[in-house]
């Protein structure tokens, strides 16, 4: 069987190979950023035509009040669950597979977030009046409505967002007083120092660590479920058809951890070339992801099911109305393609051959997260162009290239955002592919010595 | 009396573990077994034991945090309703329970995560000026035990790290 | 102190409205409308448009279902007309139906605007602040009647829209909207409170009559009641008590009658418990010929 | 909300109308010259000028013939808002979207500001007393014969003055033309009731049978016979009244009625005689008319089923009194006169004429009474000016170019005429034709009074006072030009009145007595009068109907059949944009139409069974065609039209009258024949035959229907109950 990493690989390797990476990726790392920036471009040029000429010019209409803006952000949102699976609940698991790559995965997290954050603002009709939805004290006496689920998501995306920032900082301590050790003088450097808190590594230090990992880790669970949880109350708990349904709380979550699985495959075979990461980011752990991914596609696809049924077997024919209508209206292409995508593409993952053949794992990766982003369409779309009332059904509303080009310029962003903290900070996390060298050694070497002792 | 402070780097781990319980162990006049410190690239909760008992604080910060985070949403939340919204809505109560409930969760989430840390800052003793005795080896492979005693112990402290093969024993007279 | 407030006020902040609350008083303002007389010939729309400065968006934006009419006409047909196998002429004429903001008493707009731009009134309307409007549209998203219109661009500004003289004809009584806020139909409210102004001048109540929708006021078939519902003397209140409408309800007793009630009162969606303030009476059809 | 008790004298010398010359502001509390707004001192502002507050005054709309009366809402010098005067017996403070749309017109961003005359392709802009020596000049060599002049339908002092001031060199060419007036069945009427427009009383009816007349839509007096059908909904001692309608083309009447007919185009009268003959109740020479026209007959020539027809006669037998009415879709064919008058017959037949048919008041003053529009009168001045009988022509309140039938070629005869004057509020298509135009005030700027076509209850007499200060300074009200015009030519006769304002106060308060004002002192009156904005003329004379048939002696046509051209075009009128005058009102033209519900264009509705024979879908192109021309619109499949028939709702496609009109849809009028009703020349619009074709080009209709198609699918929405189960008795 193949392993997870080599147990003899010197510790001073690891930090040599993982300092590179600060410093010289493979020449394809400045072309997805170039890439990148022209996408942010195409998307920061759209938005400046929106806030400019209003949002009709993305072609909403009523009833068609939330477009691809909304999609994109519970896609952006869903994504981010799979850094807190990653580190936070295989931690608890003691699943040590996950420690080479969870930091790019609690990377992703963060700027999977912001993206998402950003969308929320995008979709505003008055963005310059943002400030409004936030709870703080004023000299008018006045406070945001409680009571909306958009409330809370804001307060559970900053919940988030702060936690998972505080998470990925307070992980990365020990990484960063390695750079600061071998950085040479500069700004880098001082940026380290600064970070890394005087961190030496004593055991004081790394007694307090260990529990304050452990305990946001136990916290950022529950925060991560209640974050998407309450981004399907802005739909559950309206009164639409499609949308008040009991299942989607559990339904939102399986999806975001699938779509940040799939998210992850992509990113692992993306950094293991660019960052020459092979040793570390080993076909065996992506194999190990790869069927995980596998689980929760089928969870999805349990739920998605479920959901079906559940509209199927009630006397909600207005719910009912909306189910057909995206199996056999206007948005039937992109219905099935999302059935297909996220229930029939993650079966090639049942198969061994191809749970660590990077060229198919990387095409259904991205198979896979196109289907999680129709999803979240074929949630918001139909609703609208199938509602209660008929006189207002619209099911010819299409989307104008202005928010195609914002959906487009945000994976732009996000990579941006991305490759470059992959660039400034250790990507994989050196000490704790240490200690899991250091457990594997162990381990071998006292199963060694029980063998021995057999003999 | 001058305290004097070594640092002793191991490679490898068995040895220093050993090192630390002789230390311990061993009675050195002018050493206090509690004024060694342990520095190391990886978490090694195994040796925790033989360092003594040294016990942690920061469920403590955690448990006030969640608790102090959750009160505040509620009554801050409750109080702004009770205050400004003096307006019905939707048909709902003006202070509504599901909706005051579900962010009172996410404030004791948010107190419980910044209390925490706030609590490893000043558990950790974090951020801290780095002492002087400090080897960037420490996070790249090896082990340093740091250890100060009054110089009468230095001799025989230095000949317990040697015993146990340190790499290297960095001095320093402290105040 | 706002937790004081809290604690001593308790029981009040815990009322559920409209079911265990204490009806509105003195106003409670709700309209009926006779769909038999109703003939769809758009006065009403076109009297909103001229009293609340309502946008004219253009060919290009109506296509684009981006038309701001606050209360809109529409005509239902019998399902079985003009399509293969079903019946050749619509013989029994349209059912037309005026369709605005209906008001609800438990709104499910109020309750999902993130910054608590949409709120209930003392006087049972259903208001919309446009300067707190940030432009989420969570209201219309989560409305079932889909009568809430957002301001897609800068109508003020617009070309044609306004152009330099028909800007004098706008009501200064009615804000300009701006982009980016939701809008919808008010109930005329600059109407109502310039007439609840002046009765709290002169110390009495609006009567009946006192004060007129833009739209029941043009209305040629005086199709349009308005009125206060907490005056038993106003034709609304008359109108839904004979009607046996109660405000409070998701399902009226009338209905559970064996073989169905002979009053034409009904309120449209009424079994998702919005609690509408706008009661329709059915159209009727002869059925001598 | 009336507020009526402040001076009037001091409203209208601050408006600038007290007694100085015509025109221009400077005494104003406000002034729109230029664009400029003066600052404004409130602190001696007349009484009734009270900052925010909006003050009424009572006027009288103009957006149609119907004469209802207004209250514009006047706030700071602007008039913000028109809303109906309950006093008025016409529409009893109720108003149509037309109506409400009249502030438009007053603020319309696209009105002429000043006087043009013609250079070449352009129009130089000049002041007005070189438009009058203009006017002067060219009627100096010619004679009274050589003069003719065009205008819509006129009444009130500016009839008087109008007639007076051809009657000034002795033209009697004064052509009075409107495209969409019920002419024919005036004439029908006058022979079947000996008056042109008699009284009907909807309200009174317990079965209203109405062949093609749209009443709550366009026809005649809609706002007054909307109110008459809400009471004929409510009932008789709680017997609820039943509509019935039979045309070819759904109205909106139509879409309101308990038994919608389709009935084959121009089989109208048939269908009449077939009832009378169902009926089997009269006797002399009607039951020998009749007696041709058994159920079988007549349901083969018209396509209404026989059941239909027995089901109609036992209502109307039982049900009494009814009302038969004829309208625009019966009148419109060359055997047009013929269809009204069978169709009155039934009237008779039914003994409706006395009860529900009753003469109508008139006013005592018959040179004020309207001059009713028709087109006979356009034919009349075509014929005249292809014959090159005319070298001067003034044209007003008419668009004729725009309005004309295609078949005619108004356009190419207009040119031949020297001189032409058109006094115009908008650059229209006529306007555009014109030597010389002339701007006009619009009717929330001018003074007048006006005798409505139809009266309601008792006579009246309308009055027209300006609501707010002119927009632009260079306008003139009619009454006003034709002052000047005629001073031109009697001044003796006309020095003592300074403008028109004080002509009318002259008139009008000469027959003070006459008027309901006998012992008040003449400011009284005259304060009064405007105050209320309508005179009611108590014991005014009424003619009495004739409770008589008179001689039938019709002779209906059988219907054609026309290889060539198969489908017969019907030319529908739109509630809002009627012939066309209105398509600039942006509130109109966003006003969907109420079938269809589409906005900013044309269509051609077309039967879906028709449709489906020639695979045409919603939003296709098609080309129609008729002997005279073709047009292109695009296709809305509708159930509720003949299938021999399509339909293409007037008023759309200018080629000119502003930003809001100009370029949106087609106009049918180019595509219709010039075909006459033989009994009184009008012309038979519904005449026309067409052919259609796909051109093979596909758009998306803008409308507000949705994607459900008028559905409820399994929704209540616009609930409907039977008679039977309703029980109407109690109801408030």
């Amino acid at each position: 069987m193949e392993k997870d990493i080599r147990e003899n690989i010197a510790w001073a390797q690891i930090n040599k190979d993982v300092l590179r990476s600060l410093e010289a990726p493979r020449p394809l790392y400045w072309v997805i950023l170039l890439v990148a920036l022209a996408m942010v471009g195409v998307g920061v040029g759209c938005e400046i035509y929106q806030y400019q000429t209003g949002i009709g010019v993305a072609n909403m209409n009523n009833p068609h009040v939330w477009g691809l803006y909304i999609a994109t952000f519970i896609f952006w949102i869903g994504m981010s669950h799979s850094g807190t699976l990653l580190s936070a609940i295989l931690h608890l698991m003691h699943a040590d597979w996950r420690k080479p790559i969870y930091r790019f995965a609690e990377a992703m997290t963060t700027f999977s977030l912001m993206t998402a954050g950003l969308f929320v603002m995008i979709h505003l009709g008055r963005l310059w009046q943002f400030y409004y939805s936030l709870p703080y004290p004023n000299e008018r006496g006045l406070w945001p409505n409680f009571q909306s689920p958009l409330l809370w998501d804001a307060m559970a995306i900053f919940t988030y967002l702060s936690s998972s920032i505080i998470f990925l900082y307070v992980g990365m301590i020990p990484d960063l007083a390695i750079c600061r050790d071998n950085m040479h003088p500069g700004w880098r450097k001082k940026l380290y120092s600064l970070l890394a808190l005087g961190w030496e590594g004593t055991d004081r230090q790394w007694r307090n660590f260990r529990v304050t990992y452990l305990t946001v880790a136990c916290f950022l669970i529950p925060l991560a479920v209640s974050v998407h949880s309450i981004v399907a109350s802005d739909f559950a708990m309206s009164q639409q058809p499609g949308w008040h349904v009991t299942s989607f709380p559990p339904y939102f979550v399986a999806g975001a951890l699938y779509s940040g699985c799939a998210a992850i495959i992509s990113l692992f075979i993306i950094l293991r070339y660019v960052f020459k990461f092979e040793e570390y980011m080993t076909l065996s752990i992506l194999k190990k992801t790869s069927r995980l991914t596998f689980a929760i596609a089928m969870v999805w696809t349990y739920l998605n099911a479920v959901e079906f049924a559940s509209v199927w077997y009630s006397h909600d024919e207005a719910a009912k109305d909306v189910l057909i209508q995206k199996a056999t209206g206007t948005y039937a292409p992109f219905w099935w393609m999302m059935i297909f995508c996220g229930s029939v593409v993650p079966l090639m993952l049942a198969f061994k051959r191809f749970q660590a053949n990077i060229p198919v794992l990387f095409a259904v990766s991205l198979l896979l997260n196109l289907g999680m982003w129709l999803e979240r369409w074929m949630i918001v779309a139909p609703t609208f162009s199938h509602g209660y009332y008929p006189w207002a059904w619209d099911h010819d509303q299409w989307p104008s290239l202005v928010q195609w080009g914002i959906v487009f310029g945000s994976f732009g962003w996000f990579a941006l955002l991305f490759m470059v903290f992959c660039k400034v900070f250790p990507s994989v996390s050196m000490y704790e592919v240490k200690e899991m060298v250091y457990h594997r050694s162990l381990a071998l070497k006292n199963g060694e010595t029980a063998e021995e002792g057999v003999h | 009396m001058s305290r004097h402070h070594l640092l002793a780097l191991f490679d490898n781990f068995d040895e220093a573990e050993a090192a630390i319980v002789e230390l311990r162990a061993g009675n050195i006049r002018g050493f206090n077994p509690d004024d060694l410190i342990l520095k190391s690239p990886i978490e090694h909760p195994e040796v925790e034991g033989v360092l003594g008992n040294k016990p942690v604080h920061i469920q403590w910060f955690t448990l006030v945090g969640a608790i102090l985070g959750g009160l505040l949403g509620f009554f801050l939340i409750s109080g702004a309703q009770a205050n400004f919204f003096a307006q019905i809505k939707g048909g709902k109560p003006i202070v509504p329970l599901p909706p005051n409930f579900v962010l009172t969760y996410e404030m004791f989430i948010l107190g419980g995560v910044f209390i925490t840390v706030l609590g490893f800052l000043i558990c950790a003793g974090l951020p801290a000026k780095r002492s002087p005795l400090y080897s960037a080896k420490v996070s790249e492979d090896q082990i340093g035990i740091l250890v100060s005693g009054d110089e009468s112990a230095i001799a025989a402290l230095k000949a317990i790290f040697s015993k146990h093969k340190a790499l290297e024993i960095q001095e320093e007279a402290g105040k | 102190m706002s937790v004081n407030n809290l604690l001593e006020n308790w029981a009040q902040f815990r009322h559920f409205h409209p079911v265990d609350d204490k009806p509105h008083d003195p106003y409670k303002w709700a309209m009926s409308i006779d769909l038999d007389a109703c003939s769809g010939c758009n006065a009403c729309s076109v009297a909103c448009y001229a009293e609340n400065n309502i946008p004219v968006v253009g060919k290009e934006k109506y296509a684009h279902g981006q038309a701001m009419h606050w209360i809109r006409i529409e005509h239902y047909w019998d399902e079985d007309i003009g399509v293969p196998g079903g019946r050749e002429f619509p013989e029994q004429g349209a059912q037309f139906l005026p369709m605005m903001c209906q008001q609800c008493e438990a709104a499910p707009c109020e309750t999902v605007c993130p910054v608590g731009a949409t709120n209930h009134t003392a006087d049972g309307l259903n208001s919309q602040i446009y300067n707190r409007c940030i432009g989420s549209r969570y209201c219309s998203a989560n409305c079932p009647y889909k009568v809430r219109y957002f301001n897609w661009y800068d109508y003020p500004t617009t070309d044609n829209v306004w152009p330099e003289t028909m800007t004098r004809q706008l009501n200064p009584d009615v804000t300009v909207r701006s982009k980016g806020v939701m809008e919808k139909c008010t109930f005329c409210v600059q109407r109502l409170n310039a007439a609840m102004s002046t009765a709290r001048s002169e110390g009495r109540k609006v009567h009946d009559g006192e004060v007129q929708t833009a739209c029941q006021q043009a209305c040629p078939t005086n199709a349009i009641s308005f009125g206060n519902l907490v005056d038993p003397e106003s034709r609304v209140a008359k109108q839904w008590a004979r009607q046996q409408v109660e405000l409070t309800k998701d399902k009226q007793t009338k209905d559970a009658e064996p073989g169905g009630s002979r009053l034409r009162g009904y309120r449209i969606l009424e079994e998702l418990r919005p609690y509408p303030s706008v009661m329709y009476l059915e159209r009727v059809r002869e059925s001598a010929v | 909300m009336m507020e009526n008790g402040f001076n009037r004298r001091d409203f209208l010398k601050v408006l600038g109308w007290g007694g100085t010359a015509v025109a221009l502001s400077g005494c104003g509390n406000t002034s729109v010259e230029d664009g400029r707004e003066t600052v404004n001192s409130y602190v001696e502002a007349a009484d009734y000028v009270i900052p925010g507050i909006g003050v009424y005054f009572n006027s009288t709309c103009a957006q149609c013939d119907a004469g209802c009366s207004i209250m514009g809402k006047v706030r700071e010098g602007r008039v913000l808002k028109l809303e109906g005067n309950p006093d008025s017996a016409i529409n009893r403070g109720k108003t149509c979207g037309l109506g409400q749309a009249g502030v438009q017109h007053h603020y319309n961003p696209d009105r002429v500001r000043e006087p043009l005359q013609r250079k070449g392709e352009i129009g130089v802009t000049i002041t007005w007393e070189k438009a009058y020596e203009l006017i002067a000049e060219k009627l100096k060599d010619v004679s009274g014969e050589e003069i003719a002049f065009l205008s819509g339908g006129v009444s009130g002092h500016l009839k008087v003055l109008l007639d007076n001031y051809l009657a000034s060199f002795g033209c009697r060419n004064h052509f009075v033309y409107e495209a969409l007036a019920p002419a024919v069945v005036r004439a029908a009427n006058k022979k079947s009731y000996g008056v042109e427009m008699p009284r009907y009383n909807i309200n009174k009816a317990k079965v209203v049978l109405s062949f093609g007349a749209d009443f709550l839509g366009a026809w005649v007096s809609p706002v007054h016979f909307s109110q008459q059908y809400a009471q004929f909904r409510k009932g008789v001692d709680g017997e609820r009244g039943v509509l019935i309608q039979i045309e070819p083309k759904m109205t909106l009447t139509g879409a309101n009625a308990d038994r919608w007919i389709p009935v084959r185009p121009g089989t109208e009268g048939v269908l009449a005689l077939g009832i009378i003959n169902a009926l089997g109740t009269a006797g002399g020479d009607i039951a020998a008319l009749v007696k041709d026209y058994d159920k079988v007959r007549v349901s083969k020539e018209t396509g209404v089923p026989p059941g239909h027809i027995d089901k109609i006669a036992a209502l109307l037998k039982l049900r009494s009194p009814s009302l038969v009415l004829a309208g625009s879709a019966a009148e419109g064919y060359a055997h047009g006169s013929q269809n009204a008058a069978a169709i009155n017959l039934l009237n008779h037949v039914l003994g409706n004429v006395g009860k529900t048919v009753e003469a109508a008041a008139e006013v005592p003053f018959p040179q004020m009474a309207p001059a009713r529009g028709n087109t006979a009168a356009l034919k009349a001045l075509n014929d005249g000016l292809a014959a090159g009988k005319y070298k001067v022509l003034f044209n007003y309140a008419a668009n004729p170019i725009f309005t004309a039938p295609g078949g005619m070629k108004f356009k190419d005869n207009w040119a031949k005429a020297d001189f032409k004057v058109v006094f115009a509020h908008y650059m229209d298509e006529t306007a555009l034709q014109a030597d010389l135009v002339l701007p006009l005030d619009s009717a929330l700027e001018d003074w007048g009074t006006h005798v409505p076509e139809y009266m309601a209850d008792g006579a009246q007499i309308n009055i027209q006072q300006p609501l707010m200060e002119r927009l632009h300074a260079n306008t003139r009200g009619m009454g006003d030009i034709l002052l000047a015009l005629i001073k031109q030519r009697r001044p003796e006769d006309y020095k003592s009145y300074e403008d028109y304002y004080g002509y009318l106060r002259a008139a009008m308060l000469q027959n003070k007595a006459a008027l309901g004002g006998g012992g008040m002192d003449d400011d009284t009156f005259w304060s009064e009068t405007l105050s209320k904005g309508i005179v009611k003329l108590a014991g005014a004379a009424t003619t009495a109907v004739h409770s008589k048939a008179g001689a039938t002696d019709l002779t209906l046509p059988a219907a054609t059949q026309d290889a060539q051209y198969p489908l017969q075009l019907i030319p529908a009128v739109n509630v809002s944009l009627r012939d066309g005058r209105h398509a600039n009102l942006p509130w109109l033209q966003e006003s969907p139409d109420p079938l269809t519900t589409i906005v900013w264009d044309s269509w051609v509705e077309i039967h879906p069974k028709k449709a489906l024979e020639m695979d045409i879908t919603e939003g296709d192109i098609i080309e129609v065609t008729s002997r005279t021309g073709s047009v292109k619109a695009q296709a809305y499949l509708f159930p509720g039209i003949h299938p021999d028939a399509i339909s293409i709702p007037l008023g759309q496609g200018h080629e000119a009258l502003g930003r809001y009109a100009k370029g949106y849809g087609v106009n049918p009028f180019q595509i219709l024949d010039a075909v006459f009703d033989k009994e009184t020349g009008e012309l038979a619009m519904h005449e026309t035959r067409v052919k259609i074709s796909k051109t093979g080009q596909r758009v998306i209709v803008v409308k507000d229907e949705s994607a459900a198609g008028a559905k409820q699918i399994r929704k209540k929405i616009a609930g409907r109950m039977s008679t039977d189960n309703v029980d109407l008795s109690k109801e408030v």
